[in-house]
């Protein structure tokens, strides 16, 4: 471990409340999308780190890694899909202006 | 002499890393917040290399940087009204939004400084060899499932941006 | 002769450590191979320019550059000169800053490609153990670059021309991705060194190219590789008759410069990586190593500038056609017929299950390809 | 498929046949290279090749065949002829040109003066290669600039100097007979007034 795993859970808690803040403060849905997939690599970095830490199964981190970088492109793929159904049919992506439920 | 020197340049990615993080919360334009996410991703690339994660360092960059930053540059481009800076990008719960996570990371940080973790130095590395084998050893029924979940959101995602 | 190069790195490197503290012998050996790369990347940019312009020439009946230099030689230096002293206009309402990153960021990939470029036997710059993958990483950002040009440049040619080329470059990396992996099937290694020592049997001439489906495997990563670097007849993106100049209509000076140097950079790298894939990288019976690389990549660079020089340009719907509905699906049964490859028993079985699967699989494709041709109308003329 | 090999096919012997045996193409249709090497070897340009026109005078630069008429400058259609009638001394105009200029930039080599000018006196060159420091003084030509010697014009255009003088001397001839059938008829009837033609023009106009 190059430098001490401390610092890299700081990292990624930092990393992590970032992209929270962005999911909560941004109004462009694509915004929020953005910033989740912020959360997801802050995941990804803890994996890797306690990977790095354990030596019962090392590989097990970086398996978990690899789904969780496959479900983050889904996630992406899906939600981008929504938005554009929205715009389409709401011609806005601004979050607060979208608030009813059957349009 | 050199081992400083690397840790060193492993702090700046890491601070860079939170630069270009914070850019992606706090630009405006959406078309720079996202090619800041790119500089976060390579960042966090390039930490996955120090942790000598080789392969996961180039699939990250490969699949982020490749498809996903791809897709969302497509939606931003698909959906206008984002670059003019008349419509504020913020709404108001900004600040209580920002005094609950920071206390939540001071909280988490004292945390992870005061428990002891157990460190132990000598682990073998994972190449991408030994991760072939525990993808298809030991871990092949979640890589089969992860294959049918893709497919599922594939054409579900075709069927909802479809213009029917 | 064979190991001229490193030899040469390291004399240099002795002569350093002699006054040097151990650890900085180890970065000044990094430095050494980064310094050769940084030469070798925009050298071999400029007399790529000059051999494509005097070939192209050629073809069609004319000398081309001979009035600089010999036979033209000092051309490229003095095209240097020009990007270098032409202004450098920036649309006004283009954001001024993505506009001045996207030339730089096609470049950082194209030059971060030669490090995994196995030029001779022991001369990688950096042997990665997922050397292969890390070049299709690499060469995966090139899209953003080319949508920050595109889309920096606020102006509708270039916005169509990023599309377009987004478009191709994706569609044309999981041809690519594919048809490379009964390469890393048959050497169980990502990386490209280990890749060519696979290839080092019969005195350096068993090549990949020589089984079925390494051949089909060459010329379809070797035409993706074309498409990838948006060369003819895949250069829809800068379609000159089209769009004016696709994504790089605003850039000029030198930008612009960039933005070619990175082209031809991903023409060598590209060809550098077939020959090291499927024709054997530095393998050969008795030159030495970095010759035999030197010339099969020039080779397969002739080959991409002899299409230039001959064939046109393909229509949007037949490039992502030819991609998605002939590529793909040759490359899945090239990779079925590789893994058959290696648990048939008998040789003479081997080679002819995977021909004749090969060839009924080609035969299929091409037939259900097949363009729709109208029945034939007859008109009859009013008298 | 095939046709696309067929086509590198082509286009390699191409590129190796030029190589191996360099042939000049001396015109367009035979095989082998085309270039020139422009500023050493020169296409010969054909001879109705138009470029800027010029004045042409017959023996000495001031007995030129313009007639100031100003047709040319009227056919003209960017404008670009300016021309103004000589007056000698007690204000009688004379069938001379005291200025007459051209604007360069503004000419576009379409030859319609030359088709216009009644006496031939204005004719398209074959030379082409003019530059200036600054577009107004030195790219309008004026009357000393332009003017030509018809040995000049015989050497660029021959058919059409041919043509030219044979016609002229036509002219001169029917004008002499009509001129002696003139001074015959001058013998038995009282001689009529002295001609309006001054005699010191030297063109009889048509």
């Amino acid at each position: 471990m190059p430098i001490p795993l401390e610092h890299i859970l700081i990292f990624s808690t930092l990393l992590f409340s970032i992209g929270l803040y962005g999911v909560l403060v941004r109004r462009n849905v694509i915004g929020i999308l953005i910033s989740i997939e912020l959360i997801l690599n802050a995941v990804n970095v803890n994996l890797i780190a306690f990977s790095r830490v354990h030596t019962l199964n090392p590989e097990m981190g970086q398996v978990f890694a690899i789904f969780v970088i496959a479900l983050a492109a889904l996630a992406a793929t899906v939600g981008l899909a929504i938005v554009l159904a929205l715009y389409r049919v709401k011609q806005t992506i601004y979050a607060d202006e979208v608030n009813l439920l059957k349009w | 002499m050199l081992i400083l020197a690397s840790k060193l340049f492993i702090y700046a990615i890491l601070f860079l890393s939170l630069v270009a993080a914070l850019g992606v919360v706090m630009l405006p334009n959406l078309f720079h917040s996202a090619l800041s996410l790119v500089a976060t991703l390579i960042g966090i690339a390039a930490l996955y290399l120090a942790l000598q994660a080789e392969f996961i360092a180039v699939v990250q960059v490969l699949l982020y940087v490749g498809a996903v930053m791809t897709l969302i540059i497509f939606a931003i481009m698909l959906t206008h009204r984002i670059g003019d800076q008349t419509v504020p990008q913020k709404n108001q719960q900004s600040l209580p939004a920002f005094l609950a996570l920071a206390a939540f990371v001071g909280m988490v940080s004292t945390l992870i400084l005061q428990s002891n973790w157990p460190v132990s130095e000598t682990v073998a590395r994972v190449d991408a060899l030994a991760l072939g084998k525990a993808l298809l050893g030991v871990y092949i029924f979640p890589f089969e499932i992860i294959s049918v979940v893709l497919i599922a959101g594939l054409v579900g995602a075709v069927v909802i941006a479809r213009k029917d | 002769m064979d190991s001229l190069f490193v030899n040469l790195k390291k004399g240099l490197l002795d002569f350093l450590s002699s006054f040097l503290p151990a650890d900085f012998v180890m970065i000044a050996s990094a430095l050494v191979s980064i310094i050769a790369i940084a030469i070798l990347g925009p050298f071999t940019m400029m007399y790529l320019t000059w051999f494509e312009r005097k070939l192209i020439s050629r073809i069609q009946n004319r000398i081309g550059p001979n009035r600089v230099g010999i036979f033209g030689l000092l051309q490229p230096l003095a095209d240097g000169v020009k990007m270098l002293t032409k202004e450098d206009i920036v649309p006004d309402g283009a954001d001024k800053v993505v506009h001045f990153l996207a030339p730089v960021v096609t470049v950082i990939p194209a030059l971060l490609v030669f490090s995994v470029v196995p030029f001779g036997r022991n001369m990688a710059a950096v042997d990665l153990n997922v050397g292969f993958l890390f070049f299709i990483a690499v060469s995966a950002t090139t899209t953003i670059a080319i949508f920050m040009g595109s889309w920096a440049s606020r102006n509708k040619f270039s916005l169509l021309g990023g599309m377009r080329s987004v478009a191709q470059l994706v569609s044309y990396e999981v041809p690519m991705v594919l048809s490379a992996v009964p390469v890393i099937l048959a050497t169980g290694s990502l990386s490209t060194v280990s890749i060519v020592e696979a290839q080092s049997g019969w005195h350096g001439l068993k090549w990949f190219v020589f089984t079925p489906w390494g051949l089909v495997a060459f010329v379809i990563f070797y035409l993706c590789g074309v498409a990838e670097c948006n060369r003819t007849p895949f250069d829809i993106p800068e379609g000159e008759s089209e769009i004016v100049a696709g994504f790089h209509t605003e850039y000029s000076g030198m930008k612009f410069a960039l933005w070619y140097m990175a082209e031809f950079m991903n023409v060598f790298t590209i060809s550098g990586l077939t020959a090291t894939l499927f024709l054997g990288g530095y393998q050969g019976p008795f030159l030495p190593s970095w010759v035999w690389f030197f010339t099969k990549t020039y080779a397969l660079v002739f080959v991409m500038m002899w299409f230039r020089g001959t064939l046109p340009r393909l229509r949007v719907d037949q490039l992502m056609g030819l991609a998605w509905k002939f590529f793909l699906p040759f490359t899945l049964i090239n990779l079925f017929v590789a893994g058959l490859w290696f648990f048939l028993p008998t040789r003479g079985l081997r080679v002819g299950v995977s021909l004749a699967l090969l060839a009924v699989s080609f035969g299929f494709l091409v037939w259900v390809n097949k363009p729709f041709v109208p029945e034939k109308r007859m008109y009859e003329f009013a008298e | 498929m095939l046709g696309v090999l067929r086509g590198m096919g082509i286009t390699f012997k191409n590129f190796v046949t030029s190589y191996l045996f360099p042939r000049r193409a001396d015109s367009l249709d035979t095989a082998g290279m085309v270039t020139v090497q422009y500023p050493e070897e020169r296409l010969l340009e054909k001879e109705r090749f138009r470029n800027f026109p010029f004045l042409i005078y017959d023996k000495t630069p001031d007995d030129l065949r313009c007639v100031a008429c100003d047709i040319c400058a009227k056919e003209c259609p960017p404008k670009c002829i300016y021309i103004v009638r000589e007056f000698d001394k007690d204000g009688k105009p004379l069938k001379r040109p005291a200025v007459f200029d051209i604007d360069l930039t503004v000419c576009m080599n379409c030859g319609i003066c030359e088709e216009a000018c009644p006496f031939d006196a204005i004719f398209m060159d074959h030379e082409f290669e003019i530059g200036g420091a600054e577009r107004q003084q030195s790219l309008v030509y004026h009357k000393d600039q332009l003017l030509k010697p018809a040995t000049y014009f015989a050497k660029i255009r021959p058919t059409d100097h041919a043509t030219i003088e044979e016609k002229r001397r036509k002219e001169a001839e029917k004008k002499a007979a009509a001129a002696k059938q003139s001074s015959q008829g001058a013998a038995q009837t009282p001689p009529p007034p002295p001609p309006a033609v001054p005699p010191k023009s030297p063109q009889p106009n048509a």
